[in-house]
């Protein structure tokens, strides 16, 4: 046990490791982006007083070492900072500022609710189609499956999404094509503005799991411990329920993981078609107006998410790893 | 709510019929293998095809246009689909018979062992090919052509605004969108190929380097490209391009260039990891073993040894990342920071056109000039991996 | 009692290329209760497909063409699925040849030994345990109460194998397919698997398919066997008729095989220079040292054997020697000169001087380089020939190991069978014109007709251009038949060296000993010699160290 | 195109904003019901500071429903009194004093006096304010409180358009004492109370009970505001009915749009207009028939077709467009003409002339396109115009006022001496043509004449001739006026005249527009 705790353990330091490699990485690209806030949102009204003031006040003339390392600080107490929006606006003498992670934690919720509901469709509809063209293999069940995959997968996200807007809003009024889901609204309501984008999503996302699901089984169903199983006698689907699901289980997590942080961080063009107020559109819209502090954020959520669902799957499928949960 | 019954419904006199059709098969065919050993979930997924079938056929010929006079876009889109795959299935199928007729004995063998996806993703592939070569002569009009009605609707009917001059209509600046959308070949296929060949070049050199002389510069690469992976791609591309957007407005350098060094290193590292790990599987080989013990240098190991053993994965791998640079490159486009106009580009094309898609309901055909942007891209990829999965199909050694 | 098991007229075929081709064509075979039957025949004889068939069940991409497969009067190729299921791990077991694979690394051993009683119904699952218990002990599994609750991956091979049996048993089943279930395991190891399986199948008078392509196993195991070659049988015969008198020209063959052995060469001068001299060299794999000090000389002309089980360091010494794992202690001398450690720091000659033949011929062959360029590019990287004189070079070496030049120079690997590309390793490690070659389990991969083959190149060559082979092998036939000198390992030192005459006369060290006397012999009553001459008890003993 | 209207004349001291409230509802207008409209132009960094208002998004809700201001233009034109009662002014316009409406309550309670007014508009002054607002109050000397509801402005030098600089939408009343809290929350005297605020996403409010323009505004119960900056799901949100109304539709589909029956499309000319200034000290701008021949050897109709798609109007070369009180319609139109163009590069002593042309869409989409259009016209008429495009980034600071001629766009202001004064009076940091007295002596004379002219009639001649002068002589090309065009279900009625000077009905749709 102490040695699968090590490797558990040695994996969440290179991840933090891999993280704050990151932080630089994303801090350095998103200082670069030309132009600066002050520009942005003075915009016709940018005179060189104008915007030297403003770029007083929000820090930016500070050389970007000091600025990362105040930023670092800040992220180490999780404190998110303050946006340039907000603090131009603290500088106008307005006061009641809202700071970057309460502005960020309902955009993070809503996505992060937009990533559940697909993955509640998604997830199980994969899994259970990819064990079903993984058992009848090479029939025309399989071949269908793959071709409507095939074409999924390969089909921008924008299209799916403006076809199911073509199909499931326009001339059948099923689902709102306008998400704009806010707190407080009814959990049904919600289900029902988000149904759109996360049907989209399930689209993307369905194809390379179920596929991925089906190739994992399909190996393993040419292992001889499963050849085993049905030389025992036993049934079809005990054979893939006990012998062969438990060892698929790593690279379905996987998956499953590695899909999921596709839904986090691959949603920007999603929201955006369907006005989702989520954090793929706050990261556009921020980068629009040059909010390095947020981008800032939304960068290291979106890296952060990625890392740590890939952590996740990376731990998850080292625990369902007979070999290292029973060291000999 | 009555949807919902209506759902209820079909389902469960699918999976009645699926009893039935299982029962009447056992007897009629005197308990034959085929219905003795077949499963309940087997014998509903006839009867749900079935169904299907019949409900296609039945939707198939239902009328175009509503009693009210409006069109029934949603029969006219399905026609358009079912007769689109009928034709794309019959141009496959002579495609194959022709190249299992025509041609050295080596293709002809490799066309006799193709499955029609293949065959009609190697069809398209041409087609785009021949069209992005001579996009110049094809298209009626240039690219960049600003001709004298602007926003003429798709379709050419003149009741709505069209023009049978512009079967796709023009868009708001006046320029016609089918010669638009053909010159969206040379231009959107050619810099994602162009993009991917770099990435490759980037990706395979330094993948096969580090699998080749691994130690410290093997875990340098690997960490950096761990580093680079951990953003996710299309975020850091966007962010790249924005900066670079400026960059080439300062240097006035085209921003496609940018975004094709851009997107070919954020590509590369996902071809590093490939090329780096099928390199590792190649270089515990044995007769590598063998080369390196002859004193054979780094060039003729990794050029002469290992890639030549490595082109079946990595050819895979191509087809699938040319899909993904293809996607992402028309997903900057939309969101508006990849290739600039005037260059036509099918990614800033679907978006240009897509508030078009909302009157599909009463002028199906004006919801057509999107759609087919769109639908270009997506037949495209959908082509490639029609062809990649068969070559993996037909390797058997990289699935997945 | 008629017979349990009939087969008649059993035909199948495999796909390759979408076309079906004949694998099986048409096989007769009967089995009585209590009966065991050894299937023999080289690799492609299609000895697991016919085992297979005989539960009624075919792999994927199989499929039985033509005849029928009676047990018990069911005829198991028209029966429904769940007529099958029933019988299967029931009536008839399967044990097959790799137990490491065959158990699921998921569960533990004793839910698996279960599994097959409870859900067929014969036992309850605290029976069932009980009885595997029961049955590990029989087996003389070392902590028979408390191995069942391993995982697969806790136990090591021959222990696993044996549990196996035990499983296959857990239902006392009629009939158990063995499909080669001691061939992946160490000859020590062997025994114990080979002890138990016999006696086990003897206690419960269970009839057996016994799949093997190793004669001598066979031999100890079956009542009766039959040779297949390629899909067809050969002959029919009980064992000690066939052993003693085989009919067919292909069976007396592989009967003569085992008789190969190469005429003794004089002594080596005292004094005179080895080729190659391993001095006293320690080797490690990160911190751990794997080699202990082990020193031996090879001489030129002659053929060293280095002999060991899996992990014994034999392998390792070549590394070291090749300079691909440079020793922490000690140093290699080739001709008298001290080699740097590292390969890499070695000069083009010194490199070519000593040459190597792997075991496994498919990697050690560019799958993309026909044979000419595989052959061709040491002919033209050491000796500088481009162009007609390299061709005609290549064309020696390809007569030297008895291909025919201008068929063969255009073929890439895949197009050339095991032996031919063992053969084309060959030429390639000539055609450095070396000293010295070390030979790492060249013919262990390969059917024995074939393996004869290569070693008489070999031997061939050796009289022709006075080389020296470093033979790496775990085959103590190979050893017999080929080496001047044996060099015995065991965990990394060597436990034995010497003439190999003085070698196969006792005295010995006891590890040599414990490995001559557990290579199986053609006697059909030799396990049963061994086993009184050893003990009951003693069996699982001789596994010392390999837990 | 209707909606032109001409604004009422006024005379000096005091307001027509006697009777309560806005608009001249024409119809009976039913009250209830919800308006959800979906509006463009919002952003994450917005918020209920009206000092950073720049677009549609916050001006509709802030100026539009929750918060007043002291007077109100009308849909007409006219301005009114909102918080105002009446206000008059001295002779010389210096002084002016406005009576502020009693019994006005903010949303939290309080009553509204003199002091919230002085607070307010203090918010816009101060050495780091940047209010956009600040120009206007600065000319403020002195703010008296002479009782609760009567404040007294004295102003540096006269201006008879200050009662109209107190409609700008960056003028809110907030609450004195509580200013922070009301930013924070949203507290103002509107007739709609914030009920919910997410920064670029969506404001909802409702209908506040007891407020002071009755039952003749404000007819919705409920107002919803959702922030779609993106023109497809805008249009699509309309056209499946998820919003009633929506801002700047996309011209592409304006022809199918028209087609459906459930929809209707408003569309007035105000005062946003494109431009190319020059810089009339930088050779050859300095030389005025250069200047003339370039305003000749431009084709405004056809930028208007090409550019605008036909959804505007031609410019005469001054910034004052129909929304303003003064503006000179019957004034003869500049129009495309090569031969004059070379007559007046004759005049200048030159046979052709080469000129850089900087433009960007960040000044306005299309600039780019039109200075191709442009340099295609100019052609003809010995004008070779290079088109430069410049990086979208940092063009109004690197661009705009540093290069010679270049292409930039303005809303326009509600006055045209405001509208003057921003940009074209001597000095000003603004003043993209570097139009001074040395130019034009008699434009910077009159416009300070008119400044403080109290007389509608002189004022009025004093404008047109103003007007006339940058037609004939000024720096700026303004080549077209772009139309506000807006979409409506026809579930919403609104009433025949639609406000011009900002889009959706003057951002108060929810104030004048019913439910059908």
């Amino acid at each position: 046990m102490s040695s699968l705790l090590r490797i558990v353990l040695q994996r969440l330091a290179l991840g933090l490791v891999t993280l704050f490699v990151v932080s630089i990485v994303i801090f350095v690209a998103v200082n670069l982006l030309p132009g600066d806030f002050a520009e942005a949102i003075l915009g016709q009204g940018a005179t060189p007083e104008s915007v030297a003031s403003i770029r007083r006040d929000l820090g930016l003339d500070q050389p970007m070492f000091f600025r990362y390392i105040d930023w670092l600080k800040g992220m180490l107490t999780l404190d998110l900072g303050t946006s340039f929006a907000q603090l131009n606006f603290a500088n106008f003498g307005g006061a009641g500022t809202t700071t970057i992670a309460e502005q960020i934690a309902p955009r993070l919720g809503n996505t992060m609710f937009l990533a559940t509901v697909t993955a509640a469709i998604a997830v199980p509809l994969a899994v259970t189609l990819g064990i079903l063209a993984a058992l009848y293999r090479n029939t025309a069940f399989d071949k269908i499956a793959n071709m409507f995959t095939l074409s999924s997968i390969s089909s921008p996200e924008f299209f799916m999404a403006y076809v199911l807007i073509l199909f499931l809003a326009v001339l059948n009024p099923i689902f709102p094509s306008l998400s704009n889901i806010f707190e407080g609204m009814p959990f049904s309501e919600r289900l029902e503005k988000s149904m759109l984008p996360a049907l989209t999503l399930t689209l993307v996302v369905t194809a390379h799991m179920m596929r991925m699901t089906r190739a994992a089984i399909i190996n393993l169903l040419a292992s001889p411990y499963i050849e085993m199983a049905r030389l025992k006698g036993l049934s079809p689907m005990r054979v893939i329920v006990k012998h062969a699901l438990p060892n698929a289980l790593a690279p379905i997590i996987n998956v499953i993981a590695l899909n999921l942080a596709y839904l986090i961080t691959g949603v920007v063009v999603v929201e955006v078609v369907f006005v989702y107020p989520g954090i793929g559109q706050l990261f556009v819209d921020s980068v629009k107006i040059r909010d390095i502090p947020v981008v800032q954020a939304c960068c290291l959520i979106f890296a952060a998410a990625y890392i740590l669902l890939n952590l996740t799957a990376d731990i998850m499928s080292i625990l369902s790893n007979p070999r290292l949960r029973h060291p000999k | 709510m009555s949807g919902l019954l209506w759902f209820v419904a079909i389902v469960l006199s699918i999976a009645l019929g699926a009893h039935v059709f299982r029962f009447a098969g056992q007897k009629l065919t005197g308990n034959a293998p085929k219905f003795r050993d077949m499963s309940y979930g087997v014998a509903f997924g006839y009867v749900l095809g079935a169904f299907l079938l019949f409900w296609s056929v039945w939707y198939y010929f239902q009328p175009k246009v509503l009693d009210t006079g409006v069109p029934n876009a949603g029969v006219v889109f399905f026609r358009w689909a079912v007769q689109g795959f009928i034709i794309a299935s019959i141009a496959a199928f002579l495609f194959r018979l022709f190249g299992r007729v025509v041609g050295t004995d080596g293709s002809r063998k490799l066309f006799r062992s193709m499955p029609l996806t293949a065959s009609f993703g190697i069809l398209v592939i041409l087609i785009y090919a021949i069209i992005a070569v001579f996009a110049g002569q094809i298209a009626p009009y240039g690219q960049a052509e600003i001709l004298g009605a602007a926003n003429v609707m798709a379709g050419g009917d003149p009741a709505i605004g069209g023009d049978p001059a512009y079967p796709l209509g023009t868009d708001q600046i006046g320029r016609d969108i089918l010669s638009r959308l053909i010159y969206g070949a040379q231009n959107t296929v050619g810099i994602a190929f162009i993009t991917t060949l770099l990435a490759f070049f980037i990706g395979g050199s330094l993948g096969f380097l580090a699998a080749t002389l691994q130690g410290w510069l093997d875990q340098l690469l690997s960490r950096s490209v761990d580093v680079l992976m951990a953003i996710p791609s299309l975020i850091f591309a966007l962010l790249l391009m924005t900066i670079a957007s400026v960059w080439a407005d300062r240097l006035g350098i085209p921003l496609t260039i940018f975004m094709v060094l851009i997107i070919a290193v954020i590509d590369s590292t996902r071809v590093y990891r490939l090329a780096r790990a099928v390199g590792l599987n190649i270089v515990v080989m044995d007769y590598i073993e063998a080369a390196k013990l002859r004193g054979e240098g780094l060039g003729y190991l990794v050029f002469k040894e290992i890639l030549p053993n490595a082109m079946a994965p990595l050819l895979a791998e191509f087809g699938l990342r040319f899909c993904f640079v293809f996607l992402t490159i028309a997903a900057l486009s939309f969101l508006g920071v990849g290739i600039q106009p005037p260059l036509a580009d099918w990614g800033t094309m679907v978006k240009d056109l897509a508030p078009f898609i909302n009157f599909a309901a009463f002028a199906p055909t004006v919801a057509a000039a999107p759609l087919l942007a769109a639908g270009a891209i997506a037949l495209l990829t959908v082509a490639v991996n029609f062809v990649v999965d068969w070559m993996l199909h037909k390797s058997s050694g990289l699935k997945e | 009692m008629s017979s349990l098991l009939k087969i008649r007229g059993l035909k199948i075929d495999g796909r390759s290329d979408e076309t079906w081709n004949p694998i099986i064509k048409g096989v007769d075979m009967d089995l009585k209760k209590g009966e065991v039957l050894g299937l023999i025949g080289e690799s492609g004889a299609g000895k697991s497909t016919i085992g297979l068939a005989a539960m009624g069940y075919t792999r994927d991409g199989v499929r039985i063409s033509e005849g029928t497969v009676e047990f018990d009067g069911i005829d198991l190729v028209t029966a429904s699925a769940a007529v099958k299921r029933n019988l299967l791990g029931k009536r008839i077991a399967y044990v097959a040849q790799s137990a490491a694979a065959s158990f699921n690394p998921a569960h533990k051993i004793i839910d698996q030994h279960t599994e097959a009683p409870v859900q067929h119904g014969v036992d309850n699952r605290a029976n069932s345990a009980a009885d595997g218990m029961e049955l590990y002990r029989k087996l003389r599994l070392p902590n028979p109460d408390e191995i069942g609750f391993r995982y697969p991956h806790q136990v090591s091979g021959g222990q696993l194998q044996r549990a196996m049996t035990a499983m296959a048993m857990s239902c006392r089943p009629d009939l158990i397919i063995f499909d080669e279930p001691t061939t992946a395991l160490d000859v020590t190891t062997q025994i114990e698997v080979l002890a138990a399986i016999r006696e086990i199948v003897e206690e419960f008078d269970t009839a057996a398919i016994y799949i093997t392509h190793d004669l001598a196993v066979v031999a100890q195991m079956a009542d009766r066997i039959k040779v297949l070659l390629r899909g067809d049988e050969v002959e029919e015969a009980d064992t000690r008729t066939m052993l003693s008198n085989p009919q067919e020209d292909y069976t007396k063959s592989l009967w003569a095989v085992r008789a190969f052995e190469r005429p003794a060469k004089p002594a080596v001068n005292t004094g005179s220079t080895p080729v190659v001299s391993v001095n006293g060299i320690t080797a490690a794999y990160g911190k751990t040292d794997v080699l202990h000090d082990v020193s031996f000389d090879i001489h030129a002309g002659r053929t060293v054997a280095v002999v060991g089980e899996s992990g014994s360091g034999k392998s390792t010494t070549a590394r070291c020697i090749t300079g691909l794992l440079p020793p922490r202690i000690g140093d290699i001398s080739f001709d008298g000169e001290v080699l740097p450690g590292n390969y890499k720091k070695r000069n083009k000659d010194q490199l070519r001087q000593a040459q190597m033949i792997y075991q496994m011929a498919d990697t050690a062959l560019n799958p993309r380089k026909t044979i000419g360029q595989i052959i061709g590019r040491p002919v033209q990287f050491y000796m500088g020939l481009t162009g007609a004189e390299r061709r005609k070079r290549v064309n020696e070496l390809l007569e030297q190991i008895e291909l025919e030049p201008d068929t063969y120079f255009n073929r890439l690997p895949s197009e050339l069978s095991g032996g031919q590309k063992q053969r084309i390793g060959i030429a390639r490690a000539l055609a450095a014109e070396p000293k010295f070659i070390i030979c790492d389990e060249v013919t262990s991969a390969l059917d024995q007709l074939v393996a004869e083959g290569i070693l008489r190149l070999l031997g061939d060559l050796q009289d022709k251009l006075g080389l020296s082979y470093m033979f790496i092998t775990h085959d103590l036939a190979t050893v017999k038949a080929i080496a001047d000198e044996v060099v015995v390992m065991k965990d990394g030192k060597v436990v034995e060296q010497g003439p190999k005459l003085d070698m196969f006369t006792p005295p010995h060290h006891a590890y040599t000993d414990l490995l001559l006397s557990s290579v199986p012999e053609m006697d059909p009553d030799w396990l049963t010699d061994l086993l009184q001459e050893r003990g009951v008890d003693n069996i699982g003993d001789a596994a010392v160290g390999k837990m | 195109m209707y909606g032109i209207s001409r604004r009422g004349l006024l005379q000096s001291g005091v307001a027509a904003g006697v009777l309560a409230a806005t608009g001249l509802p024409l119809k009976a207008q039913t009250r209830g019901g919800k308006l959800t409209a979906g509006l463009g132009g919002a952003n994450t960094s917005d918020s209920w500071d009206g000092r950073t208002h720049s677009d549609i998004f916050m001006i509709a809700s802030a100026h539009g429903c929750v918060f007043d201001c002291l007077t109100e233009v009308a849909a007409d034109g006219s301005l009114v009194g909102e918080l105002a009662e009446s206000w008059e002014a001295s002779a010389d316009a210096k002084t002016w004093t406005f009576n502020l409406r009693q019994g006005v309550t903010f949303h939290n309670g309080k009553s509204f006096g003199v002091d919230d007014v002085i607070e307010s508009l203090q918010m816009h002054i101060g050495e780091d304010s940047k209010s956009a607002a600040k120009p206007i109050v600065e000319a403020i000397v002195e703010m008296n409180k002479i009782t609760e509801h009567q404040v007294q402005f004295v102003l540096a030098s006269g201006n008879a358009d200050f009662p109209y600089l107190m409609s700008d939408y960056h003028i809110l009343m907030f609450p004195a004492g509580q200013i922070e809290e009301a930013i924070a929350q949203g507290i103002g005297t509107g007739l709609y109370q914030v009920t919910s605020f997410d920064p670029g996403v969506r404001m909802t409010a409702s209908r506040y009970a007891d407020h002071y323009k009755g039952d003749d505004a404000g007819f919705f119960d409920e107002v919803e505001y959702i922030a779609i900056n993106d023109n497809t799901a805008r249009m699509n949100a309309l056209m499946t009915g998820q919003v009633d109304t929506i801002n700047r539709i996309d011209f592409k589909t304006e022809a199918l749009l028209k087609a459906n029956p459930a929809l209707r499309i408003q569309e007035v000319t105000g005062n946003q207009h494109y431009s190319m200034p020059m810089l009339t000290d930088v050779a050859p701008f300095n030389d005025v028939n250069v200047r003339k021949a370039l305003k000749y050897g431009i084709n405004r109709q056809e930028l208007v077709d090409k550019i605008l798609l036909g959804h505007g109007a031609v410019g005469n070369d001054t910034p004052i467009g129909p929304a303003n009180q003064y503006y000179h319609a019957d004034m003869e139109q500049l129009s495309y003409d090569p031969d004059k163009a070379k007559f007046y590069l004759q005049q200048a002593g030159l046979d052709s002339i080469d000129i850089d042309f900087s433009a960007s869409n960040a000044a306005f989409e299309g600039a780019v396109d039109a200075g191709q259009l442009y340099q295609a016209s100019a052609a003809a008429g010995g004008i070779n115009i290079n088109v430069i495009q410049e990086p979208s980034d940092g063009y109004w600071s690197n661009v705009w006022l540093n290069k010679p001629f270049c292409a930039c766009y303005w809303s326009g202001r509600a006055t045209e001496d405001w509208m003057f004064s921003t940009a074209y009076e001597e000095g000003v940091p603004w003043n993209d043509s570097q139009w001074d007295s040395g130019d034009s002596a008699r434009f910077q004379e009159l416009l300070l004449a008119a400044r403080a002219e109290l007389d509608t009639d002189t004022r009025q001649a004093q404008y047109f001739e103003m007007q006339e002068i940058l037609r004939d002589e000024g720096g700026v090309l303004v080549p077209m006026f772009a139309n506000y065009v807006q979409a409506v279900n026809n579930r919403i009625s609104s009433p025949d005249t639609i406000g011009n000077l900002w889009q959706m009905d003057n951002a108060r749709m929810a104030e004048r527009w019913s439910v059908a």
